[in-house]
């Protein structure tokens, strides 16, 4: 893991690539070469301090011999509309690279990744590298219906197998993820490692279902940031805890800024 | 025009090279923030509030941006005060910036034990000066109990003034009728110094939900949206007490640090715009002196409590 | 999804249309926003505070901006009760929407007159109900005095209780170490609601001139910043009295009132964001509309105070 | 004066005049025809609710025949930087047309028109009208140096004779305006009436040198707004009371937004 740096970076393109979906490219020499997959950058959304606190957001993609990074985010509330508002040409004020990463074995063979929504930002920088490692990776991404589907041709591009499940059917499968995830199983694809990242409720199952069959697997946690960086101790999840006698309620809390964003499914403690 | 001006600050003993400190809880514990700043050019460094044991802190969520400001119920989270000795204070043993502790407990013993132990290891471990936290919202005991009546004030800050020789600041909380009593009851029992504003106790509701968007249901309001509230406290207070005063509360810039020596604070505590520009304490450090200079003010502490009326 | 619900609200014994009120003080005498609101879609109208005399308020600046707030010390300035009944009412003859008198004094007596007074008229001029200011922060005498203390909260209303049959709302503080007393206070004394809050205390300095921004140094902080503020009183609150509660603070959109209205509010009101909006009031009645519709609630009664913990 | 509207109005144009101050044409075709020189609009000045409050400006100039009118501001803040940086095309939200406007007689043959600084903002409009009834009107102008003189060209367009002072002297006569109105009085230019907008140290010695020479003289002042419709009492300023006994001060606090912005020269009271 490298520094985190407070830089200006320059918006080199922005576009609009699913309703409320932005892809944006940013020039980022200084960070990029020690960026990794699963990591986040911490964004000033506006000019002044209105909204106060920074957003982060996935690196996207990483695309270390141009010196650029690209961030995929959705349209959800102020900070994110005024981001979708710049312009290219702009610069914007960033915090990063931030977080542990996606661990990729040395020894796996097999990875599947499995993304629902706005979940797949983190993915394609992954995939990207899992390829580039020679691993053979299977992509599965949710959405609720075709418009939303996001990220696939890139993904397919970087020489991964990629199915897609949308809610409504109004593409490929229609179901949640999950069931192609356990119908590639039930198939006797066996990954060595599954990467997730998408709504906690699909997280969850995904973990359930990688610890019924035996596979490591790793999840990206989202949760409320203030500093971004590890110091306000904001942005905790519950992380299970080896069995300490004193220990009654068996899980402390772990930054998901710099302890994570990557957990270990298996240590997550799920609750409400 | 001058070309040099002082910026030194003098806080209940505790020599500052200027006088911007970090607000307790909002900068870690000193090491987050080195890779934005460099630590040796801080007055001071508060770090997050320690107790006795380690505290595993309230669930999540528990920071949910409010207009212009935020709410935290971070419910003190920390690593108790033994392994702030033995891991997080060697740290600052190459800086040559003064570390002040923020102590918290749920009994008075609790500070008391906390105090003690802190006091033995001042000397090794560079323990500048303590900040007793008497206003923190966000934990079921102690807390701001202590700091909403003047009695227990007094109790509280004269026992653990018994206790020790090293400088003490109370912390006071904006969550009272008339926080100058509180002030004047801290003082009368040893403070050496009074900081002031913690954060005011705020909710924010989910409609979809039909929740509180935090889990511990209420938190402390930070930032920008306090200042005035925070500016107006310190202005009573400083016209109450003889102690120095430390301002807390919304500064994002340097005219709102102004404001506040201004208004009477002799140094300042920076919290949640830390989290909005990491390098805001030197900005502002280096505002101040652009400003002195510009004024033609050759002593920082000229400019302490000016305020005309 | 249903198509239809009912917005009707009873406070005090006041039918309501709908449970969106205007805050005293930001609504004039009504008139002056009738050029972009229709008067008689609005649930209750609350006139700017007034007293017995004629009142000249505080010299300018009386108002300043802040982070997503504002801080203000009028002063009270207004027509007098006498003004206020001959010229400001008969212009709501021809609305159907209750007007709510705001009234303040400097001592007992003043407000007791003042209550008979509108008490008398209060048929033939339609005065609805009264809205007691123990709260305001802008005026040297009485206003806050008696809001920040439960005992003097519980002499002023009892004694208003006394003299009058008309609706009588106490509108609280936010200044207070304890809201849940004074509101207690107020219940007990015969208040047939409360409204909250009124401003917090805050200040802004000119770091020019090293003045404050407000000739009279202090002023009141309204607007988004204090939201969760209001919000956590009013939850705090409603979770103590019997009586009904109008929630007010910081409220500039749908979303934002329908907070207070899951926190416990039965009504509310809409102080700084009429400056920033002049239609916001209407907006804010038609977005809960069709939240109620939207969620399948047929009467807004089943959302008052449904937030669960 | 007709009724205040809350309407939305398109930026036609907008253009730097000098160095931070700006001139913005807007189609407002709805106010234009009841608008009155000295009246203001309360601007929205970002698309969210940061700054919170409106800020007024000065209707700079009434094209009643195109439905449009022009602003012209000086950048001092957050919401004037705003402002600024809205562009073309883009709906501005505003309350107007505000206040009691500039009062010309009808038996007025010659008219003084004094601006300081930003304070030809509602001038021009004042001045026009001036010139299309028929007066004899001489406008000063008072600036601290030369870029920041504005809006002579189009004064004396109007018609108007125009005199400017600046500070250092870096155009025209160097000095204070009010001395040029001095000198033109001295010379017997004795105007029917004095009309000034500027700062206050300029006005209050305009009302005194207009009160030497028994000249009306009508002042356009400012005070910080909150609601700009009359309602919040916010914006006051002290306006002598006719001496009545019980009245011990003898002023009464006059709102600026409804009850001015134009009042009296000689019923202000100044004071700090
Ligand atoms: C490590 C990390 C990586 C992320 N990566 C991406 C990404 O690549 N693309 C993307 O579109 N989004 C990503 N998110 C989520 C993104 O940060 C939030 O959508 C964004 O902060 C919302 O800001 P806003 O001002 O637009 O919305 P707000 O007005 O703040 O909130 C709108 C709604 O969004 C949700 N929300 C807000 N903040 C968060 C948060 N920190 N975590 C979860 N939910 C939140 C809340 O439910 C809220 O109701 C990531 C979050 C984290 C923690
Ligand atoms: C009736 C009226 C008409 C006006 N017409 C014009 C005009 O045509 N062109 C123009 O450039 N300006 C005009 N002004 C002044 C203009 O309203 C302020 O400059 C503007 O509101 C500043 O907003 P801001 O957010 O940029 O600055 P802020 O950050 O709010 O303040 C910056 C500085 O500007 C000054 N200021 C702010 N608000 C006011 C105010 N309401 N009155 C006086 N000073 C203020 C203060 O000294 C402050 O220090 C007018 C003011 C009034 C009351
Ligand atoms: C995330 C967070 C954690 C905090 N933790 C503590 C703490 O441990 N002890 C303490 O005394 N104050 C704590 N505070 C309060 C701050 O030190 C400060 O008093 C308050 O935030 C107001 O200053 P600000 O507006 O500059 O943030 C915390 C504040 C925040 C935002
Ligand atoms: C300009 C102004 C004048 C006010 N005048 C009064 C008043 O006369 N009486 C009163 O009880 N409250 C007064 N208030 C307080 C408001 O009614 C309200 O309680 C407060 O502003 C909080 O609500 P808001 O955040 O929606 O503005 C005033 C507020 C403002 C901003
Ligand atoms: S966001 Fe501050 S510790 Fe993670
Ligand atoms: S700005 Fe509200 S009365 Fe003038």
């Amino acid at each position: 893991m490298c520094a985190i740096l407070n830089i200006k970076v320059k918006i080199l393109n922005k576009e609009e690539v699913a309703p409320d979906i932005y892809l944006m490219k940013l020039k980022a020499p200084e960070i990029v070469q020690g960026a990794l997959p699963g990591q986040f950058i911490h964004i000033k959304c506006s000019k002044d301090n209105y909204p106060l606190l920074r957003r982060p957001l996935s690196i996207h993609r990483i695309d270390k011999e141009k010196g650029e990074i690209c961030i995929l985010f959705q349209v959800v509330g102020e900070g994110t509309k005024l981001l979708a508002n710049r312009t290219a040409g702009d610069n914007l004020d960033i915090l990063g690279p931030i977080g542990n990463s996606f661990n990729i074995y040395p020894e796996s063979k097999k990875i599947m990744i499995v993304g629902g929504g706005i979940g797949v930002a983190p993915l394609l920088a992954l995939c990207e590298e899992s390829t580039r490692q020679g691993k053979e990776v299977r992509v599965l991404i949710g959405a609720l219906k075709k418009e939303l589907v996001i990220g696939e041709e890139n993904i397919r591009k970087s020489g991964a197998k990629v199915d897609v499940a949308t809610d409504d059917g109004s593409y490929k499968y229609k179901g949640l993820v999950t069931d192609l995830l356990e119908g590639s199983i039930r198939e006797g694809w066996l990954a060595d490692q599954i990467f997730a990242c998408g709504p906690k409720f699909m997280m969850r199952k995904i973990v359930e279902i990688s610890l019924d069959a035996h596979i490591d697997c790793q999840v990206s946690l989202e949760e409320r940031m203030a500093c971004g960086i590890g110091a306000c101790l904001g942005c905790v999840c519950k992380i299970k805890t080896k069995d300490k006698k004193e220990d009654k309620v068996k899980y402390k809390y772990k930054r998901v800024c710099v302890d994570g964003p990557v957990f270990k499914g298996s240590e997550v403690v799920w609750d409400d | 025009m001058i070309d040099k001006t002082c910026l030194k600050a003098e806080i209940a003993g505790i020599k500052l090279k200027n006088p911007v400190m970090t607000a307790s809880g909002t900068f870690g514990y000193g090491q987050e923030y080195a890779p934005f700043v460099d630590l040796n050019r801080l007055g001071a460094i508060i770090l997050k509030g320690i107790t006795l044991k380690p505290k595993r802190g309230n669930p999540p969520p528990r920071v949910i941006e409010t207009p212009s400001g935020m709410l935290n119920a971070i419910g003190l989270q920390n690593v108790g005060v033994e392994v702030l000795i033995k891991e997080k204070l060697p740290y600052f043993k190459k800086f040559n910036t003064p570390v002040i502790i923020n102590i918290s407990g749920d009994t008075i013993e609790e500070y008391l034990e906390l105090t003690r132990r802190l006091g033995e290891v001042s000397k090794e471990m560079g323990v500048a000066g303590l900040e007793v936290n008497i206003s923190c919202p966000n934990v079921k005991k102690g807390g701001m109990a202590w700091g909403t009546d003047a009695k227990a004030t007094y109790e509280i800050v004269s026992s653990i003034r018994k206790v020790t020789a090293l400088p003490l600041i109370v912390k006071l909380t904006p969550n009272v009728t008339d926080i100058k009593i509180i002030a004047q009851a801290a003082e009368e029992a040893g403070a050496d110094a009074l900081s002031l504003i913690n954060t005011l106790m705020g909710m924010v509701v989910d409609i979809d939900s039909r929740r509180p968007k935090l889990a511990n249901v209420s938190g402390g309001l930070s930032g920008p949206a306090v200042k005035p509230v925070a500016l107006w406290m310190v202005w009573q207070v400083f016209q109450t007490v003889n102690i120095p005063i430390i301002g807390i509360g919304g500064m994002i810039k340097v005219e709102d640090a102004l404001e506040f020596i201004i208004a009477g604070a002799r140094a300042i505590e920076i919290g949640t715009a830390n989290f909005v520009n990491p390098r805001v304490t030197i900005e502002i450090i280096e505002g101040i002196e652009k400003y002195l200079i510009e004024n033609n003010i050759k002593d920082i502490t000229k400019l302490v409590g000016s305020m005309k009326i």
